[in-house]
């Protein structure tokens, strides 16, 4: 299996607190990998590790290259793409320079299609309807589907989404699953972290179930519905 | 417990406030020079109005440019009374004339604060700055209250004396200041403690919120300027008393400024902050001012070195080195040695560090502005003369060593920053920030958000 | 023995070039006395005190001073600094017999330090604002071509002296000049003075008089220069450190000062003190009152034997000496120095009328006209309570 | 009509030498947020380095040198100790300018002495550009408003032309996440902090010899350009540009409204005893608040348009 | 029939040329629990927003207890008995838990802007902010700053600070986004418990707890209320499912 995203044996500290401790996990292009696990496992941590927003130890390859230690718009340039959970839209911008901030500088494409503002609109219309109003003032949900499509405008080759279901309405979240979906199409591979677990099992090829900052389950959807013991001690309260 | 853990906690505070009381009480003993009288009385007006200060600026958020015009303004109402009492047109004996200055700042708090309080964050600051351009403006403008350039005098020995004090000795005005500061410190220490003072917190961290739990923040902020500018124009009046002369420097931005480094540098998350603040900065610039024509350069450097390393201020870098003491003893007796010749390290290089910093800037300044020609610092056992490079070589050389070893030597020792939360409101760029549909003000991020 | 004068002046901050120059040239004026042995036996020092320009902070230093046994204090470059020493120096007087300190005012000018506000403690060397006015005034009341006149000044205490000062003396001493403007801005707080020139244009003045020192005497002149405004400017302020500088040739022709002394004088009297002082300083003596100053304290110290600043303060009281600028006498019921003026106008050097440049700049003061001293002499309303 | 048109060249001349002298403010205000209080001492070390340039090797040289030498000083400021302070938030970074000011004061001293330097306009400059009625509008005026209108420009393209205006007003509120998406942002901001400080210096070397290059010269202009640039409006360059002319057209008008209190009771038939004829207040006229003006104007845009003018943001 | 607690009477908003709320006509009864669903940007926080006085309504009346509120500040629409929570938690960072509770406690129990009684001389007033910490389960970390609670934690807090001044309409917005299934069940039990007898307008987009608590569910599209009736009604509702529900299984009802 060729690897796009590879950790092995990551630590990830917000000061002096230990949060990961010795992840190790891999994602193949055009994959969707889920990553699951209890409020404040250290999902999101592991997110903004790949990203170098926070500081970190171990190996983190992307490609063929050693990512880990990198700034975080070195590793954005190499192709990575992340939406964080609380959406960080740009408050002070409009919605449509929010989209161009999503492009990334030097116009790097890569092999597949390389994504326009014309795509998202089509993709959220509601974003067209309020393209020139200061995003600060967008629903949650609109400012949700505006982070998603901030990212994808950077072409990336692997998207690390946090919670892109927060806060949506039941049919959007089915519209950003089948988004997904068709991203994976494209050969975009996706590292997801979701809390509904429904839609995790439902878009992912693979799970991993993270614990007190390190994997404690890896393995099909279908293993993880048989496995009865790793989702009471893992995953519910 | 609970019970027990408060009659500690209150144990506590009488020894603190013993303390400060015979720290006062015993000021003028430990330092007994006619000089130093007239430095720990300015200390005490100086401590008194940074207190005061921080009323707005830690505990509300509020960072004003304008603060010297409650303080001088309460001044010059509490000279005029001064002079009044002294006409035997109001019956106010001297004691009580930093009341009047209070009262006077109040009445002014109450009128500009009006005005200022209507916004926060840079809004308020820029209008407190352009106020602060006003009045002073004006007190050039209108000698009748402001008595021109000369400011107006007074004379604080009047009527009779009361058990023999004139007020005419210095030490009696110091004690007066003693009394006031302390006085005027219990009360803003408890306001903290008030339903008032808690929720000027709440505004300050959140003026947002504060509305939907059925306050006005404006209101909350209206009010605390107010009180604020009532201990600042106390302040102003013991200044008042202690010059027996107010002049249109004390309403300037200049003083303002001052004010705000003092604070600052004392530390603005701590209570007690301001008060090491006003220390510092009298020191700076009263006793330091005497010995070396570059006391600004130091104030500012201070400064800057606080902002960068240590936003705590002194206050924080106290509760840090107290926590490492505690920590320290925690480790017992081979955790102290392991650490004691690391620490012992620190201090020397940070000396030598400053030593060196020291002769250079000195020299530096001879050099620039003393005279063209070649002029000589003398210490004890060495001298320094700016017209020989080998001296500077040296100079620069301590400085160097003592940087290094400091920088090298500081890896893994508690940053005083992070040990110690500094307690810096937030000022967002507008003020309060945009208002999001749905959403919270941004500058309280979501959870966990990227700091 | 060692007579100790405490100079409290800005030796920090915008103001310290000023204050610098001024304590070199008491230090200058030391070094001669000792030299010469003015005082007998005794050696006078100068200690610098930095008031940070501040009449609050000049206070502190008074007090530091007199704990540190200086009994003379000497300060000049600002009336407000004045004012409160002199209530300063007053209270600690009546205070503390026996510790008696004097002030000896080189340059401050408000004309109540020697009426309303006067005091016994207090000798001014330099001559007030409304004297350098009468002089002024007189000058100009001379001038036949004169017909305009526009007063523009500083709001505040000095400004409005001026002001007032300048258009009571041109109504009595030539009521056919007309004031066709009075204007005051705030200090330190105008950055382009073109709108006021304008106005003055406007007004069609062809003298102006100002009060102004500083960077707003030069931004003034600057100003002037630039919009071709063809009228002379009467100033009080234009020799201190930093401003001929700042108007170098702007000022040329057009700049008219009243001062008590300068070193084009008739006899280039004090030329080896200004050419001396410039050598070993690189700068300016202007301050020639403390001259005046230091000759007269060591005349009173020689003749009453001794430096308790009681016994001399008596005898400087009403004592005439001869100074750089003639015969001068301390007036006895107001303690204000009695001495001739000069109106002098700003001129490129020429190496026989203007010897002296200022700053460097290739430009210095030409004698106008020498004024005695009886007719910028002015009445006093002072009442002072003399001790003893 | 002559006294109204020479009014308005002088408050539209002044209005432009506003916006010069606080452009690199708005530059740094609008898009890092942080009011720069050392953009005045910017000021002041582009006008002494240019002094120092030009005796040696003239003015024009100085015009180019300066402001570089300045805004890699400034670009190093922003690198090594800003940078460093940003984390702790704005109120830091502000206070840290405020410190900055202090010692650059101190420095400026130390280097050139505390006197004026004699920093004169060049001499080809130095002469009537041309004369309105009797009045001569000096050349060196004429330039200093060409520059503030290329500064104006050259603001404007960077804002138009790049993603630097965006990258860096959305890294306002959200650093991390514009590093995020492929942005370099310490580079952008360190670069816009010293093309602030360049554009500081720039003004420094124009307005050095127009005015008085002294010390106090940082001080004299500190407090009126955060008016302008506040006035304008934080993210907005045209406020500012807006700001500038109005004050400057404000105030040159006021300096010719010789009215007072006194004079409107008189005219409206009330002669108040002499006794308050004489009050300081009644007989301030307007010509003689003039320049204190733009602090009320402040006061005034903040209570009704706290984002100011044309400001984008505000609370 | 049980008096009305709070009536929206053809409320209208816009932001320039966009119409946010068209006619929002709205009775909620004394006791009742109301959940307003409906798709994002439907304009269900601004209805929020206009309640409870954040922003101002164009047209129409707000009644609260039978007396208008429309135009009213905030902080006046609270003192008379309505309280809300944000969407994203709206906290005190830099207070204690405690104090957050306290804060939010301070105005319903008369102390106003007091600056002569001590907080601590206030034992009523600590009782009852303990016992709103019980409630919401964070009597453990009650000295904490309320900045370095989890995200979890910080919703609770949120709710904490809402239900603490006694209000008796509460109007909570998106309590439990951000959490997982569990969770969000133990949230719904929590604000059933602590709403109990009180009034409820929730927003919420997790149809289950949505469809647990609520007594009556609305349905906001557009700006408009195209259903207002019992869960098992609305969720046959064909133009609800249309315009919000969608059909496919994510959607946890299902
Ligand atoms: N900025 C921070 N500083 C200190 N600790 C943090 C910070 N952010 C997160 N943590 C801690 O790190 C741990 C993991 O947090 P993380 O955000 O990765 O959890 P999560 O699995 O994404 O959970 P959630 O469901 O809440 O998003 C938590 O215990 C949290 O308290
Ligand atoms: N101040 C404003 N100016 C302009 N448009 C606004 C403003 N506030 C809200 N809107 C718009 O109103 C619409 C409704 O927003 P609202 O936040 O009420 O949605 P919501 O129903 O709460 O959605 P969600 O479920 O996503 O939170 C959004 O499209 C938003 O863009
Ligand atoms: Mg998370
Ligand atoms: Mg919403």
């Amino acid at each position: 299996m060729s690897r796009l995203l590879e950790l092995q044996g990551v630590h990830a500290f917000y000061g002096k607190s230990h949060i990961l401790r010795g992840v190790d996990l891999q994602v193949a292009p055009g994959e969707i990998v889920s990553l699951l696990g209890r409020n404040g496992a250290g999902r999101s941590t592991l997110l903004k590790a790949v990203m170098g927003l926070v500081e970190t130890s171990g190996e983190i390859r992307f490609g063929s290259e050693n990512i880990q230690g990198l700034q975080p718009f070195q590793v954005a340039r190499k192709g990575v793409g992340y939406v964080p959970e609380n959406r960080d839209i740009f408050p002070i911008l409009t919605v449509e320079q929010n989209l161009v901030l999503g492009q990334k500088p030097g116009n790097e494409r890569h092999e597949g299609k390389s994504w326009t503002l014309d795509d998202m609109y089509r993709m959220f219309p509601r974003l067209q309807e309020r393209a020139s109003m200061q995003a600060g003032v967008l629903s949650g949900g609109e400012q949700q589907m505006l982070a998603l499509s901030r990212t994808m405008m950077g072409n990336p080759r692997l998207v690390l989404v946090d919670e892109p279901a927060e806060g949506l309405a039941p049919q959007i979240v089915e519209l950003v699953a089948q988004f997904l979906l068709a991203l994976q199409r494209q050969g975009v591979a996706v590292l997801l972290v979701e809390q509904k677990l429904a839609i995790a099992l439902e878009i992912s090829q693979r799970v991993y179930v993270l614990g007190h900052g390190s994997v404690v389950f890896e393995g099909s959807p279908a293993d993880l519905r048989a496995n009865e013991a790793v989702r009471r001690e893992w995953l519910e309260v | 417990m609970n019970a027990m853990l408060r009659q500690q906690n209150s144990r506590a505070s009488w020894l603190i406030w013993g303390t400060y009381a015979t720290a006062l009480l015993l000021a003028p003993v430990l330092f007994p020079e006619p000089a130093s009288l007239s430095v720990l009385s300015q200390t005490g007006t100086a401590m008194l109005l940074a207190l005061s200060y921080n009323m707005l600026l830690g505990q509300g958020g509020m960072m004003s440019f304008g603060h010297a015009v409650y303080s001088g303004l309460g001044g010059y109402v509490a000279i005029h009374a001064l002079n009044l009492a002294a006409q035997d047109i109001l019956p106010l004996p001297v004691s009580l004339v930093p009341l009047a200055g209070g009262l006077g700042g109040m009445f002014f708090g109450a009128v500009f604060g009006y005005i200022s309080t209507r916004k926060a964050g840079t809004g308020f600051a820029m209008i407190t700055l352009g106020m602060v351009e006003l009045v002073f403006a004006s007190a050039l403008m209108f000698p009748d209250f402001f008595g021109g350039e000369g400011g107006v005098s007074g004379n604080r020995v009047i009527g009779e004396p009361f058990l023999g004090i004139t007020f005419g000795p210095q030490i009696e005005v110091y004690y007066l200041i003693a009394a006031w500061l302390f006085i005027s410190t219990a009360a803003m220490y408890f306001f903290t403690r008030t339903p008032l003072g808690r929720i000027l917190n709440a505004v300050r961290d959140n003026a947002e919120r504060v509305e939907f739990v059925g306050y006005d923040p404006r209101r909350v902020r209206y009010l605390s300027v107010v009180l604020s500018a009532f201990f600042a124009g106390v302040a102003g009046g013991l200044a008042a008393l202690n010059f027996e002369i107010v002049s249109a420097e004390n309403v300037s931005v200049a003083r303002s400024a001052g004010i705000l480094l003092t604070t600052f540098i004392g530390g603005i998350g701590y209570f007690f902050g301001p008060l090491l603040g006003a220390i510092a900065g009298v020191f700076m610039t009263v006793v330091l001012s005497s010995y070396t024509k570059a006391w600004q350069l130091y104030l500012g450097s201070l400064f800057i070195l606080i902002v960068m390393f240590a936003p705590g201020g002194l206050a924080g870098i106290c509760m840090s080195l107290l926590k490492m003491a505690q920590d320290l003893c925690r480790a017992g007796v081979s955790g102290i040695w392991k650490l004691l010749p690391r620490l012992a390290g620190l201090v020397l290089s940070a000396c030598l560090a400053c030593v060196g910093l020291v002769i250079l800037v000195e020299m530096a300044y001879r050099r620039g502005l003393e005279s063209a020609d070649r002029s000589i610092i003398a210490l004890p056992g060495i001298s320094f003369d700016t017209g020989m490079p080998t001296h500077w070589l040296l100079a620069a050389v301590l400085a160097v060593a003592g940087i290094a070893g400091f920088a090298w030597l500081r890896r893994g020792f508690p940053d005083f920053y992070e040990a110690t939360d500094s307690g810096l409101p937030s000022l967002g760029p507008g003020g309060e920030s945009v208002r999001a549909a749905g959403d919270s003000p941004a500058h309280v991020r979501a959870p966990r958000g990227q700091a | 023995e060692q007579v100790k004068i405490a100079f409290i002046e800005s030796l920090s901050g915008p103001f310290a070039p000023v204050g610098q120059n001024l304590l070199r040239s008491w230090e200058s004026m030391a070094e001669l006395a000792n030299a010469g042995k003015w005082a007998g036996d005794h050696q006078f020092s100068i200690a610098g005190f930095d008031n940070k320009g501040s009449p609050q902070e000049s206070l502190n230093q008074l007090r530091t001073a007199i704990d540190q046994g200086y009994r003379y204090i000497a300060q000049g470059s600002s009336s407000g600094v004045g004012l409160a020493l002199i209530e300063a120096i007053n209270k600690h007087n009546q205070r503390n017999p026996g510790r008696e300190v004097i002030y000896l005012n080189y340059g401050a000018s408000d004309p109540d330090m020697t009426n309303s506000r006067c005091s016994f403690w207090h000798f001014r060397f330099d001559a007030n604002s409304d004297m350098k006015l009468e002089a002024l005034t007189t000058y100009i009341a001379a001038q036949k071509d004169v017909k305009k006149v526009y007063v523009i000044g500083q709001n505040y205490s000095f400004g409005h002296q001026v002001s007032r000062a300048v258009k009571d003396y041109l109504k009595r001493k030539r009521p056919q000049v007309q004031i066709v403007g009075d204007d005051l801005h705030p200090i330190g707080q105008v950055k382009d003075f073109s709108p006021y020139i304008s106005k003055i244009k406007a007004s069609g003045a062809d003298s102006v008089v100002t009060g102004n020192w500083g960077a707003d005497l030069a931004l003034l002149i600057k100003a002037a220069k630039d919009a071709d405004l063809k009228a002379n400017f009467y100033t009080l302020y234009a020799g201190t450190t930093g401003v001929p500088t700042a108007i170098g040739a702007a000022g040329a022709g057009r700049m008219k000062m009243v001062a008590y002394w300068h070193p084009n004088n008739e006899a280039f009297s004090g030329s080896e003190i200004v050419t001396a002082f410039k050598e070993k300083y690189n700068d300016d003596f202007y301050g020639m009152a403390t001259y005046t100053a230091t000759a007269m304290l060591s005349k009173a110290i020689r003749e009453s034997g001794s430096t308790d600043p009681v016994k001399v303060a008596m005898r400087m009281s009403g004592m005439k000496i001869k100074s750089l600028n003639g015969d001068v006498e301390m007036r006895k019921t107001d303690h204000q120095l009695q001495q001739p003026l000069y109106v002098v106008s700003w001129t490129r050097t020429d190496g026989k009328q203007v010897k002296f440049d200022q700053e460097n700049t290739g430009y210095g003061w030409k004698t106008e006209k020498k004024i005695d001293t009886w007719v910028a002499s002015q009445p006093t309303s002072c009442q002072m309570k003399r001790p003893g | 009509m002559e006294f109204i048109l020479i009014t308005l060249l002088n408050g539209l001349s002044y209005g432009l030498l506003l916006f010069m002298l606080s452009a690199g403010l708005t530059l740094i205000y609008s898009m890092m947020g942080v009011l720069n209080f050392a953009h005045a001492s910017f000021y002041m070390l582009g006008a002494y380095l240019a002094y120092t340039v030009t005796s040696h090797i003239g003015y024009w040289p100085a015009l180019i040198v300066a402001p570089l030498a300045i805004g890699v000083l400034g670009a190093l400021v922003e690198r090594h100790a800003l940078r460093a302070v940003r984390r702790h938030g704005h109120l830091a970074e502000l206070l840290f300018t405020f410190g900055l000011a202090y010692v650059l004061v101190e420095v400026v001293q130390l280097i050139w002495g505390r006197a004026a330097v004699p920093y004169r306009v060049p001499p080809i400059l130095d002469q009537p550009l041309f004369t309105l009625y009797s009045t001569t509008f000096p050349a060196y005026r004429g330039f200093m408003m060409l520059i503030a209108v290329l500064m104006m420009l050259a603001i404007h393209l960077l804002f138009s032309r790049t993603r630097i205006g965006l990258v860096i007003r959305a890294a306002l509120t959200h650093p991390q996440m514009v590093q995020s998406l492929g942005h370099d942002v310490p580079r952008v901001t360190m670069l816009v902090f010293g093309g602030g400080c360049a554009l500081a210096a720039l003004a420094g070397v124009i307005g050095g010899n127009a005015f008085v290059t002294e010390p106090a010269m940082a001080g004299a202009v500190g407090s009126i350009i955060f008016v302008v640039v506040v006035v304008g409006g934080l993210g907005s360059l045209a406020g500012a540009f807006l700001a500038s002319l109005l004050i400057g057209i404000v105030q040159t008008l006021a300096v010719t409204l010789d009215y007072s209190l006194l004079g409107l009771l008189k005219t409206i038939g009330i002669a108040p005893e002499s006794r308050i004829a004489g009050n300081a207040l009644l007989n301030l006229t307007i010509a003689q608040v003039a320049p204190i003006l733009p602090y009320l104007l402040l006061i005034v845009v903040m209570l009704l348009r706290p984002r100011g003018l044309l400001g984008v943001r505000g609370d | 029939m049980k008096p009305v607690a709070l009536e929206l009477q053809n409320v209208c908003k816009r932001f320039g040329k966009l119409e946010i709320i068209r006619g929002v006509d709205l009775r909620v009864e004394q006791g009742e629990r109301v959940v307003l669903i409906g798709p994002n940007g439907a304009g269900k926080s601004s209805l929020f927003n206009l309640i409870s006085g954040r922003e101002r309504a164009d047209a129409g009346a707000i009644v609260l207890h039978g007396s208008p509120i429309t135009g009213c500040k905030p902080y006046e629409i609270n003192r008379r008995g309505l309280s809300r929570s944000f969407q994203v938690s709206s906290i005190f960072p830099k207070l204690s838990v405690f104090e957050n509770v306290r804060c939010a406690l301070l105005w319903s129990l008369g102390y106003r802007y007091s600056f002569w009684q001590r907080l601590n001389g206030l034992p009523k007033l600590r009782a009852r902010a303990d016992a709103v910490l019980e409630a919401i389960g964070l009597q453990a970390c009650r000295d904490t700053l309320a900045g370095r609670l989890s995200y979890a934690e910080q919703r609770a807090l949120e709710i904490g600070i809402t239900i603490a001044g006694d209000a008796d309409v509460i109007l909570l917005d998106e309590p439990t986004s951000g959490m997982s299934r569990s969770e969000s069940d133990a949230a719904a039990e929590l604000i059933r418990r602590v709403t109990a007898g009180k009034t409820l307008l929730m927003v919420e987009h997790d149809m289950e707890v949505a469809f647990r608590l609520a007594d009556r569910i609305a349905v906001l599209v557009g700006g408009q209320i195209i259903a207002c009736d019992i869960p098992e009604r609305v969720r046959a509702n064909e133009a609800v499912q249309r315009a919000y529900l969608g059909n496919r299984a994510f959607a946890e009802v299902t």
